[in-house]
């Protein structure tokens, strides 16, 4: 199969590590501590309708960096690459046609 | 996609997968995708025949106005009974788990789906949260219809809802991981040379159908569950009297039911696509827009739902959006019935019984998707939804369509899975008969809906009796026909002729491997260098000698 | 189900290189397998992902039905908690990570370690989770009879909390079964190394434990954000 | 035009009902028998006995001509369905918009009957009187389960939800008895839920209201009920009660507590009185207590009457 071969290949490219990449994880992780004391403080700060949008744009950002930082979710193929959009992609489609009509009840 | 010359006489001493240990223990825990599906076969055979004897009795109660056999309640329960039997317990898996888990591997050059051990397990989540379901329905029974609509089934049912429901979500979790493992299967096991567009259509299909299972089971496992907390605690979501909203529950029940019938017909047009070239000798016609199309009907199945709800109190814009989308659905549809059809020109058509079969599923299902412009047109289904033309239309398409290509494809694959040949006129014979019960049976009920008779009435009014009198003896000949290759089939594993090893010249992998396929299913590894249905062209043929 | 992808076998395939053999970490599963693992897993987290999804559909549909009442409610929620919890849960995505790149060079006991720190801060989570519940249950914010909010959004307040005990108590399970999980290979890793544990297994288990992180991250500012100015 | 096996028409939607459903039914019939045809004559023409020339042309000739095929068979029924959809969208919005000045009725649903209640005041259990060439606006609720209001010969259905108004409207076209049926199932006796439209002359019609005797309109159901529970004590002129007057509330917009704004219709209202906690008129201490189980659905039909016609919508007598 060629696709087995192009693995081989690849694999043998990559080279062997033989530490823990600590700092980039330390790095991630204050990230993810400075994401949540800007969430968490943002919310006590009167913005109206805004605070929503700082709140899940921030989740949205976390989220991103667990992915792409902890699950590899770059590095992977493109079906696995897939198989996660298109989970997001499923639910936007529950939630914007039932909106459809949750929205306009009563028009 | 034949194999190197040397290969085509197997070895003969590769035992098959119906020799060996055949103890009940070594069955019961085998992790052989050919004899999961053989286990499967068994069960959803066992349930059809559960599901087809409520059938009987509701037909033999509608066959005179008044309500007479069986009490209302004991009908409601039977309804219901019939449709989460027929649903989850038989249509659902019914090819997927049957003929998908036996031939998907072996389609694609595979020695097995790609996490066994998950498929065994899928079969018994199945097996166990059917039995559990089935349980339920028999100790006191459900009353809620199929479909759970809240708040009756929240508030008003005393009926077994949560075991039923919780049968259903444990039988949930066996269709995930069916997808689940075909998906990975699909993408990862290909043999060297089995592109994605070198596929046979019934993977394709297969395909399409897990990524369905995958995207939309979990959506009915929470929503029942949400059902099940509500219906013990009496505060959630749908309650209307605690500021929670009933179609909330429609939303998320047909955001699952609406692609599930893709699930259940999406295989059926997989297994006629297999079926009506060989007969027929001759490529698919148009095979990539064929393939195209399957997608396209798994991903645009998502984004009709609403059109069940277009008098259930939703928007009208959202009776608009869902009625255009459901338009846009029935083309790729349109486009597998042409294209089957465009398939038997200039070939050389013979009639055996898949044949049969697959040409029946063609006509039933057209009329069926027929019917079913009439419910995606906001105005008509207003009149025609929740009476009897809705019934028809999706026996039309889940039983005249999934079920009568189940039987093509158990008729066209038996001889591969059993290595036994049955006798052909009496599957001939069978073929027709089912064609003709069929549409006698629910060809009536279209014009019973017109007329205006609800569906789920335990009793109707007079002007009624003459359609449904037509439909009940239709049902007769219908179980006769359904019954029948239960029989010959029976008696074919007993005493049918040895089966060759491809007995109708078909094309695909399957076929090269001896009848009944050894336990690796494949001696060597298959290199695929050949489109899918290289259907001898018709020069070389006997025929074109005569000329 | 996780410990059933996880632990599908390793099939002798005849395609299978066997040039993976010597390098450390991998030598118990074949690339070509470990790809297979990976991805049934992350279609297995897809359709989490819309399990999930339903609950905070039905967050999103009662939101919009009682605007007022889930701000009240989230009022009585204990963000201090909620915010700590959130530290543990995404501290611990980080230790995972970390034991998958362990087992992934070879490193067994560093990664058993790290798991182990990973499964402790799973149930630190889950000690904080419970004792919230615990004080929840006793100001009567626990729906059904004994359910007590003062003032006029009782009735919105009721399905905030049913939607914070439902959507919590899915993810508190989730995660219960992400400690087991890490914990049993921690276990098989720190007895019997890389032999006993695939590193490929445990990196399904740190997919797993991260998608439960995610979700608890969208959950956080849903329950306990909704109105704090 | 009746088309057989049709109930009869008897409503102003019924005609154009049955004008679309003819052409779907020519439609999807003309297509049906073109494809069997043509099948069958394939089947025929090349059975495997045939003798028939079944050379092909070169592969690109084929592919040109599978693609022009291909797109002759999307695109032509992509367009007829365009079509199909416009015409059955703008009757449906039809349907799904009652005209002004409709003669209003209240209809509950329970398992497993119809209440229904004119603005006039008459009662009717299962049957339903009203005129013809008048139309008729039904505002509907369940007191259980979900319920649907069908009557074949209007061809007109709409379930009927719990906790919600929803509307339906037809016009009557000829006299005459019509089976009305529920259409969506609601537990053991669903199929029993049956009754009658009967639609009267006007004479007729005015002859079955005066044999009524004399009622008291909804509206005036509604003010004695308004009396009798006490709500005048809070919501009257001389109320000591801080509450929001009701006079000329129905169809204004109200500014709630929590900042939104929210037009008092009929479900305002109907939340307002049964779970009066959910949305509190801003200003106003949220004293008012809930009358859920103290009037059923009729009754606060009845209320919702008459507070529409302190707001000069509807007669009183």
């Amino acid at each position: 199969m060629s696709a087995t071969a192009s693995l081989g290949a690849r694999s043998a490219k990559v080279k062997p590590m033989r530490s823990l990449p600590l700092r980039s994880h330390l790095m991630v992780w204050l990230a993810l501590m400075a994401l949540l004391a800007l969430t968490a403080g943002s919310s006590f700060v009167p913005l109206g309708t805004f605070n929503v949008v700082v709140n899940f744009t921030i989740a949205a950002i976390k989220a991103a960096l667990v992915l792409v930082f902890f699950m590899h979710v770059a590095r992977g193929e493109a079906a696995v690459r897939i198989a996660a959009a298109a989970g997001l992609l499923w639910l936007g489609f529950l939630f914007a046609l039932s909106f459809v009509d949750i929205l306009a009840r009563g028009h | 996609m034949t194999p190197p010359a040397a290969l085509l006489p197997a070895p003969a001493h590769a035992a098959s997968y119906l020799e060996g240990d055949m103890s009940i223990r070594a069955w019961l825990t085998t992790r052989d995708h050919k004899r999961i599906a053989i286990m499967f076969a068994i069960a959803i055979t066992a349930f059809f025949f559960i599901g087809g004897a409520a059938a009987t009795l509701i037909r033999i109660e509608l066959a005179t106005p008044a309500g007479d056999l069986v009490s209302a309640e004991t009908y409601n329960k039977l309804f219901t009974m019939h449709g989460v039997v027929m649903v989850w317990f038989f249509l659902i898996p019914s090819i997927p788990a049957t003929l998908g888990n036996f031939l998907v591997p072996l389609m694609i050059g595979a020695k097995d789906l790609a996490f066994p051990r998950l498929n065994l397990t899928s079969f018994y989540l199945y097996v166990g949260g059917a039995l559990f379901t089935l349980a339920a329905l028999f100790a006191g029974g459900v009353d809620t219809g199929w479909t759970f609509y809240t708040p009756f089934s929240t508030m008003f049912s005393n009926t077994n809802v949560i075991a039923a429901i919780a049968g259903v979500f444990i039988v949930g979790f066996s269709s995930i991981l069916t997808g689940l493992n075909f998906i990975v299967t699909v993408h990862k096991l290909r043999a060297p040379g089995m592109t994605f567009f070198r596929l046979p259509l019934f993977v394709w299909a297969i395909y399409a159908t897990s990524v369905i299972l995958v995207l939309a089971t979990p959506v009915l496992g929470m929503t029942l569950a949400l059902l099940g907390i509500e219906r013990i605690w009496h505060i959630g979501i749908f309650d209307p009297s605690l500021g929670g909203d009933p179609l909330l529950f429609q939303h998320l029940f047909w955001f699952y039911s609406h692609p599930a019938v893709y699930i259940m017909v999406l295989p059926a047009m997989g297994i006629a696509s297999e079926i009506i070239p060989c007969f027929a000798r001759s490529p698919v016609f148009g095979y990539r827009t064929m393939a195209y199309a399957i997608i396209a009907i798994a991903v645009i199945g998502f984004l009709v739902w609403g059109h069940h709800m277009f008098v259930s109190g939703q928007s009208v814009y959202a009776g608009l959006v869902f009625s255009i989308l459901s338009y846009l659905v029935a083309i790729p549809s349109a486009i597998k019935v042409f294209n089957w059809t465009a398939t038997l020109y200039k070939g050389s058509i013979s009639f055996d019984a898949p044949m049969i079969y697959a040409l029946g599923f063609v006509g039933l299902f057209m009329l069926g998707g027929m019917s079913g412009l009439f419910l995606a047109a906001l105005a008509l289904d207003v009149q025609l939804t929740d009476t009897y033309f809705v019934v028809a239309h999706f026996h039309y398409i889940m039983v005249g369509g999934s079920v009568t290509a189940y039987l093509a494809g158990i008729h066209f694959w038996w001889p591969k899975i059993t290595g036994r040949m049955y006798p052909a006129r009496w599957a001939q014979f069978a073929a027709v008969l089912i064609f003709l019960g069929f549409n006698f049976t629910f060809f009536p009920q279209y014009l019973l809906g017109i007329e205006g008779m609800p569906r789920r009435y335990h009793e109707y009014a007079p002007q009624f009796t003459t359609l449904n009198v037509l439909s009940s003896a239709g049902a007769v000949i219908l179980a006769m026909g359904y019954l029948l290759p239960l029989v010959y089939l029976g008696w074919s594993l007993v005493r049918g002729a040895r089966a060759p090893q491809n007995p109708w010249r078909a094309t695909g992998l399957e076929w090269t491997v001896p009848s009944p396929p050894p336990t690796e299913n494949f001696a060597t590894q298959p290199h695929v260098d050949e489109e899918p249905y290289a259907y001898p062209p018709v020069a070389a043929s006997r025929q074109e000698a005569a000329t | 189900m996780t410990t059933a992808i996880a632990s599908a076998e390793a099939r002798p395939r005849a395609e299978t290189p066997a040039a993976a053999a010597d390098k450390p970490g991998l030598a118990a599963t074949p690339p070509l397998r470990r790809r297979e693992m990976a991805f049934g897993m992350w279609v297995f987290l897809t359709t989490e992902t819309l399990f999930f999804g339903v609950l905070f559909f039905a967050y999103a549909a009662m939101r919009f039905a009682h605007p007022a009442a889930f701000a009240a409610a989230s009022r009585h929620t204990d963000v201090a908690m909620g915010t700590l919890n959130t530290a543990v849960l995404l501290t611990s995505s980080v230790t995972m990570a970390l034991a998958v790149e362990a087992a992934e060079i070879g490193r067994a006991r560093i990664a058993a370690r790290l798991m182990t720190a990973t499964l402790a801060l799973g149930i630190v989570f889950l000690a904080i989770k419970g004792y919230a519940y615990h004080r929840e249950y006793t100001e009567h914010l626990f729906p059904g009879a004994a359910f007590h909010f003062a003032g006029p959004l009782a009735g919105g307040a009721e399905t905030f909390f049913w939607i914070y005990f439902v959507t919590t108590g899915f993810h508190a399970l989730h995660l219960a079964i992400g400690v087991g999980v890490v914990g049993f290979m921690a276990w098989r890793l720190a007895r019997g190394g890389l032999a006993a544990q695939s590193a490929a297994s445990i990196v399904n288990a740190g997919l797993y434990w991260h998608f439960v992180d995610i979700v608890w991250i969208f959950l956080y500012p849903a329950l306990y954000l909704v109105s704090r100015s | 035009m009746s088309l057989p096996f049709m109930p009869p028409e008897a409503s102003s939607l019924a005609s154009r009902y049955d004008v679309l459903f003819a052409a779907m039914t020519a439609l999807t019939t003309a297509v049906s028998l073109a494809v069997t045809i043509v099948g069958l004559w394939f089947m025929f023409r090349f059975r495997r006995r045939a003798t028939v020339d079944r050379s092909r042309p070169p592969a690109a000739a084929q592919l040109r001509r599978r693609r022009i095929l291909e797109t002759i068979w999307i695109g032509v029924p992509l367009l007829l369905f365009i079509a199909a959809f416009a015409w059955s969208a703008s009757l449906y919005y039809d349907r799904s918009t009652p005209p002004a000045g409709a003669l209003e009725v209240a209809v509950v649903a329970k398992q497993w009957m119809w209440k229904l209640e004119h603005a006039t005041g008459q009662r009717e259990i299962d049957v339903l009187h009203v005129p013809v060439n008048v139309p008729v606006k039904l505002v509907m609720t369940s007191q259980d389960a979900i319920h649907s209001f069908f009557v074949p010969a209007f061809r007109v259905k709409q379930d009927v939800l719990p906790g919600r108004y929803t509307v339906l409207w037809f016009t009557a076209t000829r006299a005459g008895d019509y089976q009305l049926y529920c259409a969506e199932y609601c537990g053991t006796d669903h199929a029993r839920m049956f009754g009658h439209v009967i639609a009267l002359a006007p004479p007729q019609y005015q002859r079955w209201l005066d044999a009524q005797g004399a009622t008291t309109t909804m509206a005036a159901h509604g003010e004695a009920l308004f009396r009798a529970l006490g709500c005048s004590g809070c919501h009257g002129a001389n109320a000591s009660v801080h509450a929001p007057a009701l006079e000329g509330l129905y169809g204004r917009p109200v500014p709630l507590a929590d900042g939104t704004t929210i037009i008092a219709d009929d479900r305002y209202l109907r939340d307002s009185i049964l779970l009066p906690k959910r949305q509190v008129a801003a200003g106003y201490e949220p004293i008012m207590p809930s009358f859920a189980g103290q009037v059923d659905e009729a009754e606060v039909l009845d209320l919702i009457a008459y507070i529409r016609h302190l707001g000069g919508k509807e007669a009183l007598r």
